[in-house]
């Protein structure tokens, strides 16, 4: 497996590039916030990515999608992650996309995916239930014997929850309530009785939600993969997640370093270009070097994904903690250069620095997933 | 301010006793209990709004004393405390959980500068009311062009015979559009080096021709305005120290305001409470004794030891100024690493709050996000961290061409 | 508690400061390495120092010392890191002393302090057995009964071990190997049968020695304090010598430091003084604050122990722990801004180096200090 | 070096079998076992001393086939293969862990510069030397004023009609006391621009006027001298390229030094063994899974993240390369980042040994401290870190007066 990019994914990239930069851009963002826009997105845009294969690029041809593999997926976020467009691609194309692909029976998949890949259903996950990263952590029971349960509990930082079409609700249905063993995963229904759904506003003015459950009544056919075995999939789901928004974290810490050196050929102080300032010059070659190592990093765990490799969680660890402590490094470097302007909110660079902090917490941040490599290495 | 001499010791007991009985006697209990937010904080000035009976009676009653600056002199309204008294006071106020019964740019930056370059009608007129809370003040230094380059500033300020007028526009006004007057910095010589041609003017911010608009931050918070001048008239006697020697009061503010800044929030905590591993503790949960993430732990317990000896850091510094030695050259490695701690702070706190510290805009108080944002014009504002390490490189170094 | 020297203690560290310079400067302990010294110091500027007070510092009056306390230790300490001046002086005076002062029975006080205040008998810690500091590690064995014990068990790094004319032995009594409990103190005579001690090259060119013993009898007499209840005492000594070594790690720092700045403002390089380029300067500016940090810690942990608080070991964990990690940044960015001729022996600077490593892993390390720091804290 | 055509694939497996059959046949066992020590690394030379009689006949046999420098022409003595067969030989060499041949600057750097700027005269005089192990190379670049900024280095080399005479002195010479050529840069022209008055001479160390002087390094080793030229006559043939445009040649092998010392020792290790927190948990002991002294265990997680990272870059820029895609911008960063990893490492390793690494001076081979000390020299020889950062910051973000 070589480490560029070949044709195909190179004209892909460039599409995205224009696509993004035209139709998604951080004023579209911007725009969305200040008119407390109650979607947190457009939904035409996303209709018109849908028919760009954004929306599809994880599934199959035979499910109507295109089938472009992580490496395309990575691809479209880190153009999302330079323009900061805001989408329900990471809650529908990837984590509504790999659950069903790695679990979902053929019905569901029948039933979902070709609307997901058309752009007219959005997924999300609810699985965190705790404010820090802990995907086994779950305290939601589904109770109930004969293919019926019931669903009690309450999940955090649902991404696209107050919009979704369908829930994907990790549950327990044994085990203890830390443990990896025990867990299902349940379709449900956001209009389903007992189900309460509350947007919650974040600091990067994208959407999540807190989701409380009382006695949510699914049945077998909403059960995703087998009982008691969700974890598995939960991994596969949640690694996905994590690459794609490595992905996006290089992107937008791409984007704010190049602006951040555009000012510093431009600002000028003591009489020259501040650029000009060995001090500020030796941090930003720093950066640099940074950001080309999360680059390799990204490509690496994106084609261990598509090449079902046996350490891809460890290459994804490594993608997610550089790609989140790189992004919070060149964000921070990106306010501090370019000093008073870039504390207004005027200015665009305090948003690449708000999405860094959101998309570093979600899924784990460097600190959770530096702990994780150190366990898969055996240490 | 002025060299006072050292209290005997039996007076200071004497002192300590008065003083405890005149606060219980006099400190409204609603003026004992925790500042939550802003509206607790009472700035004075012209349009003032207490936010109940007790702030404006504790202001009152404090200010009558001369008590909202204890250390000034008493000919000015001030409190004409020595060192040691001041000492008990605030012992005797934290004790018993006192606000502040005044907080302002008039006593933290203007008041010092008026007490050392201003003449006596200058002090005759401001102070007293500086004191009183009356007049709400504001600093016009930073323009938009000039940063961290500040000595480049562009305001001008054109002598008319009897008075100046003033064009330009100045950035990062503190509550410019609530101050009642404003100390400002104005280019008066537009020859020779730059930093001989600047002065130091106070003026009504009432005055004609004065605009403000509000600079929303990424915080959110809007504490700042950019404030323009359009053909302003300023009386002469308003000048403060000589002409086109602004700089020098300005420098004089500009390190004090470093170690205001550099000092914020950091506490010695040793064996205390509402540390950050203390705090991760109650979110996180042990295991074994240990933080459960033990890679968070380890930047959280190095942040703590640096924090620590940060602490420790400003107590000698403060002792060292005490006991009469130099340490003019500390002010600049205060506010850099004192700032850059307090950035570091913020992101541990986020680390460990997780998704729920990304909680932003629902207004609640205990959001954790705005104060992360906020920080993160610590190193920049009052001096970048930047300049602050030419500051030492050039002046406490002796790097050359520094 | 004031954080700055009184009038005494200014003038005490003048004469210090004075003496290390002229009489144990970094060439004689270039030209101890170089001759092959058997004994690794100088005897007889051994014996100058104790008249100068520098043996007996922590030793009373009533024994023969001069009982200038820990923050007259520390400023000794500061003087030896500047110069790297070879002495028993850990090992003897603070090491040896403060287990005498805190557990001695007075038989043994006053046949050895007034000898050590003398600098006539030197006294070495046999108490690390494992490579990384981990003082309750202890299977050295005492076994006996009726006031009789046979020593059988293996020391590594004990300073000064080769020309001690004692040992303090750390040795087990009961409990497990790795507890704090059952550990009791033994002087041992290096002379006596069972024990062989060999010398170790180490980085710094100072004297450390591994011992060995087997079944050397010793007897109730050679108890420091009671039996089974060594921890306290130890504790007690190795925080005495951290916080020694702390102050030695700061001397050298600021030395090594101060060196560096006169590099960088008479080296040329690009037509100019390379002190000019920001990028050096800002370093230089930011290791500025961190010695003026460890200047605060190091006095404050010195106070702490002659008070006798009871956040001493906190305050050392601090000391300790940021001397060693400063010593480290300060000594590298000295090899570094030095370039080439930093690296050859001939030139002094390296040896900042060496012993910044060695001193900093001694009694443990930043990160030794760091975890120990949490813990005391309670996380 | 030259462009070869791609090699057919199933060509590539004859290739491989006969390689394999062949090493199998001629390399002796004892050439097949780990480097140990710096006696077991054949630099070859005149006066060389080959530790035993395997060495000789290893070096022999490859040398026969051109194989110490399997991509060289075949025209001078090199093996004339293309990229995929070099790359079967160094598969198959490291499948029966068969040792590098012969080792030397004259392969590594003087080779290069020889095929690229070399005329054909000087190219049959001194390749078929290197490929053969007769002639060991030196470097002469540095000057005792001359580090970073080297381009101002003074050692002339004066135009006495048939030959120059060369005065000055050189230093970090390598093996200098052992080479029996140098290649060196000297200044012929002292008007103008520094660069432009550089030449490229090559000459033998036994011409009369030189002497060395060995530097003894912090690590305790010396494998440098000061080198010094007293009245040396070079001939006017010896000169490698056109006078006075020597920087060119210099930069070019300063560019080749950088990626052979920023890629030292750093295969991707994700999965394998021998990391560095497989090498704590040996030492140190784990505890719940968890490396015993948790703290430290953060940062060596940390270095392994970075460490792994950057094993990937290197991958990526080689695949970039091959791809035929630009990649000299990133010279700079793999030195610079690829030391300060080697540093970090070695601070580690150091870190996990405790005091058993503190070790020096009694000869063992395993003692980590003149290792650690040795990393030290990285970020300084081949262009400091510092030197890098400003040619990142110049060429790769084009920022200004860089």
């Amino acid at each position: 497996m070589s480490l560029v990019l070949n044709e195909d994914q190179l004209m892909f990239r460039d599409a995205a590039k224009r696509f993004a930069a035209e139709r998604a851009p951080i004023a579209e963002l911007r725009r969305l916030r200040d008119s407390n826009d109650a979607t947190g997105f457009d939904r035409a845009v996303w209709k018109e990515m849908a028919e760009m294969g954004w929306a599809g690029v994880l599934v199959p041809e035979e499910h109507g999608g295109v089938g472009f593999g992580h490496v395309g997926a990575g691809l479209i976020a880190q153009e999302i992650g330079r323009n900061l467009s805001a989408t329900p691609f990471v809650s529908t194309a990837v984590l509504g996309v790999t659950a069903l692909l790695k679990g979902g029976s053929d019905a569901q998949k029948q039933a979902l995916l070709p609307k997901m890949a058309a752009g007219e259903v959005v997924l999300a996950l609810a699985s965190d239930e705790r404010s820090r990263h802990s995907p086994y952590n779950v305290a939601t029971r589904a109770v109930g014997s004969a293919g019926k349960y019931k669903l009690s509990g309450a999940k955090v930082h649902v991404l696209d929850g107050h919009v979704a079409d369908r829930l994907i609700v990790s549950a327990r249905t044994s085990g203890d309530v830390d443990g990896r063993d025990g867990m299902t995963l349940f379709l449900v229904d956001p209009k389903a009785a007992g189900v309460s759904i509350r947007r919650v506003s974040i600091v990067d003015s994208r959407n999540a939600a807190t989701v409380e459950l009382r006695d949510v009544a699914v049945t077998s056919d909403d059960v995703i993969g087998a009982v008691d075995k969700g974890a598995a999939i939960l991994d596969a789901v949640l690694d996905a997640g994590r690459a794609v928004l490595a992905a996006e974290l290089l992107g937008l810490s791409e984007e704010a370093f190049e602006r951040t050196l555009g000012y510093l050929r431009e600002r000028d102080q003591f009489g020259v270009k501040i650029g000009t300032f060995q001090g500020l010059q030796h941090r930003a070659a720093h950066l640099f070097c940074e950001i080309e190592l999360v680059r390799s990093t990204v490509l690496r765990a994106l084609q261990s994904l598509d090449a079902q490799e046996k350490h891809a969680s460890s290459l994804i660890c490594l993608a997610k903690g550089k790609a989140s402590d790189v992004a919070r490094l060149a964000t921070n470097e990106a306010v501090q250069m370019h000093g008073g302007i870039g504390m207004t909110d005027e200015f665009d660079i305090g948003f690449f620095m708000k999405r860094a902090c959101a998309a570093g917490e979600t899924f784990g941040d460097a600190y959770f997933h530096t702990d994780r490599f150190a366990q898969l290495s055996g240490y | 301010m002025s060299a006072q001499p050292e209290t005997p010791r039996g007076s200071l007991d004497d002192f300590r006793r008065e003083t405890r009985q005149w606060l219980e006697a006099n400190c409204p209990p609603d003026m004992r209990l925790p500042v939550v937010d802003e509206s607790d904080v009472c700035w004075g000035g012209r349009h003032v709004k207490f936010k109940n009976e007790a702030q404006r009676v504790w202001l009152q009653r404090m200010a009558e004393r001369g008590w909202t600056v204890p250390e000034w002199p008493k000919a000015y309204g001030g409190g004409g405390l020595g060192k040691e008294e001041a000492k008990v006071l605030r012992e005797e106020m934290a004790a018993l959980n006192c606000r502040a019964p005044l907080t302002s740019f008039g006593i933290s930056m203007l008041g010092p500068a008026l007490l050392k370059y201003g003449n006596e009608a200058q002090k005759r007129e401001h102070i007293p009311k500086i004191v009183r809370g009356e007049i709400r003040w504001c600093q016009g230094y930073s323009e938009p062009g000039a940063g961290s380059d500040l000595a480049s500033l562009k305001t001008r300020a054109d002598d008319q015979g009897d008075h100046f007028l003033i064009n330009g526009s100045k950035i990062w006004t503190s509550y410019g559009d609530k101050a009642d007057w404003i100390f400002c910095l104005v280019r008066t010589n537009f020859e020779g080096k730059k930093h001989d041609g600047i002065s130091f003017l106070l003026f009504d911010m009432a005055s004609s021709g004065i605009s403000t608009r509000p600079i929303r931050l990424i915080s959110g918070y809007s504490p700042f305005t950019q404030t323009f001048f359009d053909n302003v008239k300023v009386p002469k006697e308003n000048l403060l120290g000589e002409l086109n020697k602004g700089w020098t009061i300005a420098k004089y503010l500009l390190t004090h305001e470093r170690n205001m800044i550099g000092g914020m929030g950091l506490g010695l905590r040793i064996g205390g409470k509402g540390t950050l591993g203390q705090l991760a503790a109650g979110e996180l949960g042990l295991a074994g004794g240990r933080l459960a993430d033990p890679v968070l732990r380890a930047d959280i317990a190095k942040f703590e030891l640096d924090a620590n000896a940060f602490a420790l850091t400003m107590e000698r510094v403060q002792a060292e100024a005490k006991a009469g030695n130099e340490t003019g050259a500390m002010s600049s490695m205060l506010k850099y690493y004192g700032t850059e701690l307090n950035k570091r702070r913020a992101e541990l706190m986020m680390s460990i709050a997780g998704t729920e510290g990304l909680k932003f805009g629902d207004g609640g108080a205990e959001e954790l996000a705005p104060v992360w944002l906020r920080t993160k014009a610590n190193s920049i504002e009052g001096g970048t961290s930047e300049v602050q390490l030419n500051i030492i490189a050039k002046h406490v170094l002796k790097l050359p061409g520094a």
